[in-house]
Parts: structure tokens; sequence; C-alpha cells
């Protein structure tokens, strides 16, 4: 058990906990939140194998961690314009959910 | 004499870990959110400041002792200040 | 030497692992906005301890975190400020 | 040799069970502050994997600017109880859900432990021309001259997001300036908090371009910092952002990917193809383009934390 792996099954298991927030949550904030948790496990992920492919007197492979610094920077864009068309759709509909309608009433 | 700065180095850090600890069974023993805030303050200042002076010994560079120093700096003039905007709010929403 | 500040390094950790309990718990929205306080304050000076067992760009990183440590406080002061009272009369002296 | 790993151990442990947090928590305002303090933890974590370029980005990125948006964006959306809407699922399906993660969270720790013993690796491939780029820094190497059209296509990825930003006010607001929409504080703590930290940030900004060509650092770490300072200045009523139709805020936005855009085509001329750099000058090309940026990408990034042009009475 090295450093690399452990943080490999950390980003593994971060993977999997976003993945399940994004599907059972009902607010799109939370969704983002958990986007953002399985974004930052493949980034993890990423750095897992940069780590492992440490060579020539360097902490890691620099290719991959120059392509997981842009990812960070495009994740963050992504991020701020769905909280921006989430807070648009609250100002229009006082609702920050993507349900069609209220539960209570299709069971019903 | 590096010996001498080596026990500097783990007196002054111990007590820096020490009032980290303090800090925290502060955060979560006091009862209330003014008192939690008191306890927090002592992490921020005496905490990070200790272990700070206790790394100053083993620094390489007297750039690096700079930048050691500023970082407390730093979190001295944010946590006094952001320490007295949540007091606010807080005495704001009790009121 | 460097193993001391490992040890000393755990201990920090351990301390913000327990400080998450008042993240977790709160009560109020401060309760936890200052356990996060903590917990940035906490991980400087674990970046610090990093710096002096011999990674010396942990130094820049710790920095970074004390500039912004302020901005997740003032951003959860000020916006609190305008849901809890209507934004036309509220106006520092 | 072991106190590292301990240490790790502990730090993945907390990282777990912070996202756990964030994902169970029963309120968004909890859930977003678990979430700054994770992006806190995984700063920590990158300097664990050896990468200090990307704990620096983290932490400006995901701990400070990230944080601040969250923070805006939860408290403008209120609290969701008193709706009390809540999507029902039925069991089978929730069940379904919970091992499909597991499978993947399964499959994805059964590849990382079945890695290859002599990992892959570009490191000496990136290493080997550095000597002739005169950058000391191999991560900026690959975001500046090896992969430059990633840097720039990144650029405008930024600069796109914002423009959809921007295009969801309505339309009364538009030629409004960009606003979080409460009123800023003049004097009092937050005044003398913003007075001292932005000079302060300022300087560390231009530290971290200029130490970025041989050190960890770099225009995006230095363009997060600066955003920062810049909303903490709006936030105190020190700094204030012009109308979104002001002419020279958007030759600011657009300085940096002409700078890199022009510098690209003139590599046709010196080295035959788009963005090469010529190699006696290749280090000045680098710090000139990384210069003009910066101060683009700061505005971005702050624009974007901003949100759309918006009515206020007090701005």
């Amino acid at each position: 058990m090295n450093i690399p792996t452990i943080f490999g099954i950390c980003a593994s298991m971060l993977i999997g906990l976003g993945l399940y927030g994004i599907i059972i949550q009902d607010q799109v904030l939370r969704k983002l939140l958990s986007f953002n948790l399985v974004g930052t496990g493949v980034f993890l992920l990423f750095g897992v194998i940069g780590r492992r492919g440490a060579e020539g007197g360097l902490g890691g492979d620099p290719v991959v961690f120059g392509l997981v610094i842009t990812g960070i920077v495009v994740a963050f864009s992504a991020t701020a314009l769905a909280v921006a068309l989430l807070i648009r759709l609250h100002e229009e509909t006082g609702d920050d959910t993507l349900l069609d309608e209220a539960p209570g009433e299709e069971e019903k | 004499m590096s010996g001498l700065w080596d026990l500097l180095t783990i007196l002054f850090v111990s007590m820096g870990v020490f009032f980290f600890v303090a800090g925290t069974v502060g955060l979560l023993r006091f009862p209330d959110s003014l008192t939690r805030l008191h306890a927090l303050t002592k992490a921020d200042n005496l905490g990070l400041g200790l272990i700070v002076l206790g790394l100053l010994p083993r620094v390489e560079s007297p750039q690096d002792a700079l930048k050691l120093l500023l970082v407390w700096a730093l979190v001295l003039v944010a946590s006094a200040n952001s320490s007295q905007l949540i007091a606010r709010k807080v005495r704001r929403e009790e009121s | 030497m460097t193993e001391f500040l490992y040890v000393a390094a755990i201990l920090v950790l351990v301390t913000l692992a327990l400080s998450l309990a008042r993240v977790l718990r709160g009560p109020a929205k401060a309760d936890r906005m200052m356990a996060a306080q903590l917990l940035g304050t906490g991980g400087i000076a674990i970046l610090l301890l990093a710096a002096g067992s011999g990674l010396k760009a942990a130094t820049d990183v710790a920095l970074t975190l004390a500039l912004l440590s302020a901005l997740a406080a003032v951003a959860f002061v000020k916006s609190g400020e305008r849901s809890s009272s209507s934004p036309k009369n509220e106006k520092q002296p | 040799m072991t106190g590292d790993l301990i240490f790790c151990a502990g730090l993945v442990l907390l990282i777990l069970g912070l996202a756990a947090f964030v994902v169970a928590a029963r309120q968004p305002f909890p859930a977003v502050v678990g979430f700054v303090v994770f992006g806190l933890l995984v700063s920590i974590a990158w300097m664990c994997l050896a990468a200090p370029d990307v704990a620096l980005t983290e932490a400006a990125i995901g701990g400070g600017v990230t944080g601040a948006l969250l923070l805006v964006a939860s408290a403008k959306l209120g609290d969701p109880s008193k709706r009390g809407q809540k999507m029902k699922l039925a069991r089978g399906f929730h069940v379904l859900v919970i091992l499909l993660c597991i499978a993947v969270s399964a499959g994805l720790i059964a590849v990382v432990l079945s890695l290859p013993e002599r990992a892959p690796t570009l490191a000496l491939v990136a290493l080997d021309p550095l000597e002739s780029t005169g950058v000391k820094n191999p991560v900026t190497a690959v975001l500046l001259a090896y992969r430059a059209l990633d840097t720039l296509l990144e650029t405008v990825v930024v600069l796109l997001a914002m423009v959809g930003v921007w295009s969801l006010a309505k339309d009364s607001d538009w030629a409004k300036k960009p606003a979080f929409g409460y009123s800023p504080e003049r004097g009092g703590p937050l005044g003398l908090l913003a007075s001292l930290l932005i000079p302060v940030g300022v300087m560390f900004c231009v530290y971290m371009v200029w130490t970025g060509s041989d050190h960890p650092g770099g225009k995006f770490q230095g363009a997060a910092i600066l955003a920062a300072m810049g909303i903490l200045g709006l936030v105190a009523g020190i700094t204030s952002v012009p109308a979104v139709t002001n002419a020279r805020l958007r030759w600011v936005l657009i300085l940096g990917p002409t700078v890199f855009l022009v510098a690209g085509l003139m590599g046709f001329a010196s080295a035959g193809y788009f963005l090469a750099w010529p190699p006696e000058f290749s280090k000045a090309v680098i710090v000139l383009i990384e210069v003009a940026l910066t101060p683009s990408l700061a505005l971005m990034l702050g624009l974007l934390v901003a949100g759309p042009p918006r009515h206020s009475s007090q701005l």
C-alpha cells in the first residue's frame, strides 16, 4: 500500500459518491456539488497516474498535471454557468429543482 | 548548535499543536456561538503563531522566513476581521 | 526531526477531524462557518509543517489559502444579509 | 516513511467523510460549507501527490472562488424547506442506484490496484526539450509550449462561459453592471480587511505569474487570486465593475486571448506551424502570453462569480 494507491482508492470512491448524489438529489445546487465531487475524483485519478509517472527527478508527469490544471479551471467555469442558469430559473419559477410537478400530486 | 534549534522547534510546535487542540475542544464544547468564536481565535492566532515561530529556525533563506511571517500576519488580519463580521451577524440574528 | 513534524501534522489533522463535527452539527449557520474557518487555519498549519519538512512549495499554497480564507466568511456574511432583510433599507451608517 | 503514509490515510478518510456529508446533508447550506472545506483538503491532497502547481490551482479556485460562488448562490436560493417538495424514489430504484455507484467505485478501485508496475510517463519527453524553451517549471512548459493549444482553447472556454452568464440577464437589465445584488459596505471590519488584504493579494498575484516560469505557480493561480481580491473589493465598496457594454472592459477581456492568438499565428512565420515559438525567444513569448492572460483571466473569473448584469439600486 503506497500513497498513490491510497489516493486512487479515494478518487474511485469519490466518483461513486458523486454519481449517487447526482442521481438522488432533487435540488440542482446539490446536483452541482455532487457533479464537482465526481470531477475532483476524476482529477485525483489523473493525479495518481501522473504521480506514478514520476521520472527524471520530477514529482510526477507534468503533462498530466498540466491537463488537470486546465480541467480545474474549466470545471469552475462550467459550475459558474450552471449556477447562473439555476439562479435565473429560480427567479422565473421560484423553484430550484428540475422536477416537472410536485410529486405529491402525482401520487394522488 | 542545531540540537538547540531543534529543541526550540519541538517546544514551539508542540505548544502550537496544543492550542489547536484547545481551540477545537472549545469549538466543540462551548455552549453558544460567541464563546465558540472566542475558542476559535486561540487556534488561529496562538496555535498558528507558535507553529510559525517553531518553524522559523528551520528555514533556509530570509525570504522563506518572511513568507512564514506573512502567512501568520495574513491569517491574523483575516481571522480578526471575519470573526468580527461573523459575531455581528450572530448578534443581529439573536436580537 | 521530520518524523516529529509528521506527528505534529497528524495531530493537527486529528483536531481538524474533530472540528469537522461542528461543520456537520451546526446548529447555526455561523457555527458551521466558524468551524470552516478553523479548518482553513489548520490546513495552513499542516502545509507549513510540510514546508518545514522539506516541501518548499507548500508555503506558497499556505499563502494562497491565507489570502482567500476570509473570502468565504465575507461571502457568507454579506450574502446572508440580503436574504434576512430587504435589500432596500440595508444601508450601513 | 510511515509518517506520511499515516497522514495521507487520515487525509483520505477526512476527504471521503466530507464528500459523504456533502451528498447526504439535509439542507443545502451545510453541504456548501462542507464542499468549501472539501476543496481545502483536496489541495493538501495534491501536495501529497507531489503536484504543487495543481495544489495552488485547487486552493485558489476550488477553495476560494468556488466557495464564494456557491455561498452566494445558496443564499440567493434560500432554504428549500418551506416548499416541502421532495423527489420520491421507488425503493427498488434507490437500491439499483446504490448498486450502480458501488459497481462504478469497485471497478475503478480494481483498475487502480491493477495498474502496471512501471507506469507509462511523458515526464522524460517533457523534460528533454525544456532547455530550449528557457522555462524551468515543466508544468508551465507543458501548458504554454507543448500543449499550448489546450491552454488557448481553455481561455476561450472561460470567455464563452462568461458570455453565457451574461446572456442570462433580463432584457431590461442588459447594459447594467454585474452585481451580487447586495449593498457594498464601506469602512468597518470589511473595509479594513479589504484595504489590508488587496495590496498583498495583488503583490502575490504578480509573484505567482513571475515565479510560474521557473517554480510552481502561473497565470491561472495568479488570476484566481486577483479575481478573489476583486470580489473582496467589490463587496467592500473599494473597487467597481463597469457595465458589461463598456468598451474598455471588453478590451481587457479579450487582451489575453488576442495576444495568445497573434503569437500563435506568428508561429507560421517563424517555425512553420500554429503556436510554435521561435526557439531563441520562446521564454520571452511565454512570459508575454502569461502576463497578457492574467488580467483577462482574472476579470473573467471574477465576472463569472459576480453573475449576470442586474438592476440594483445600491450599485
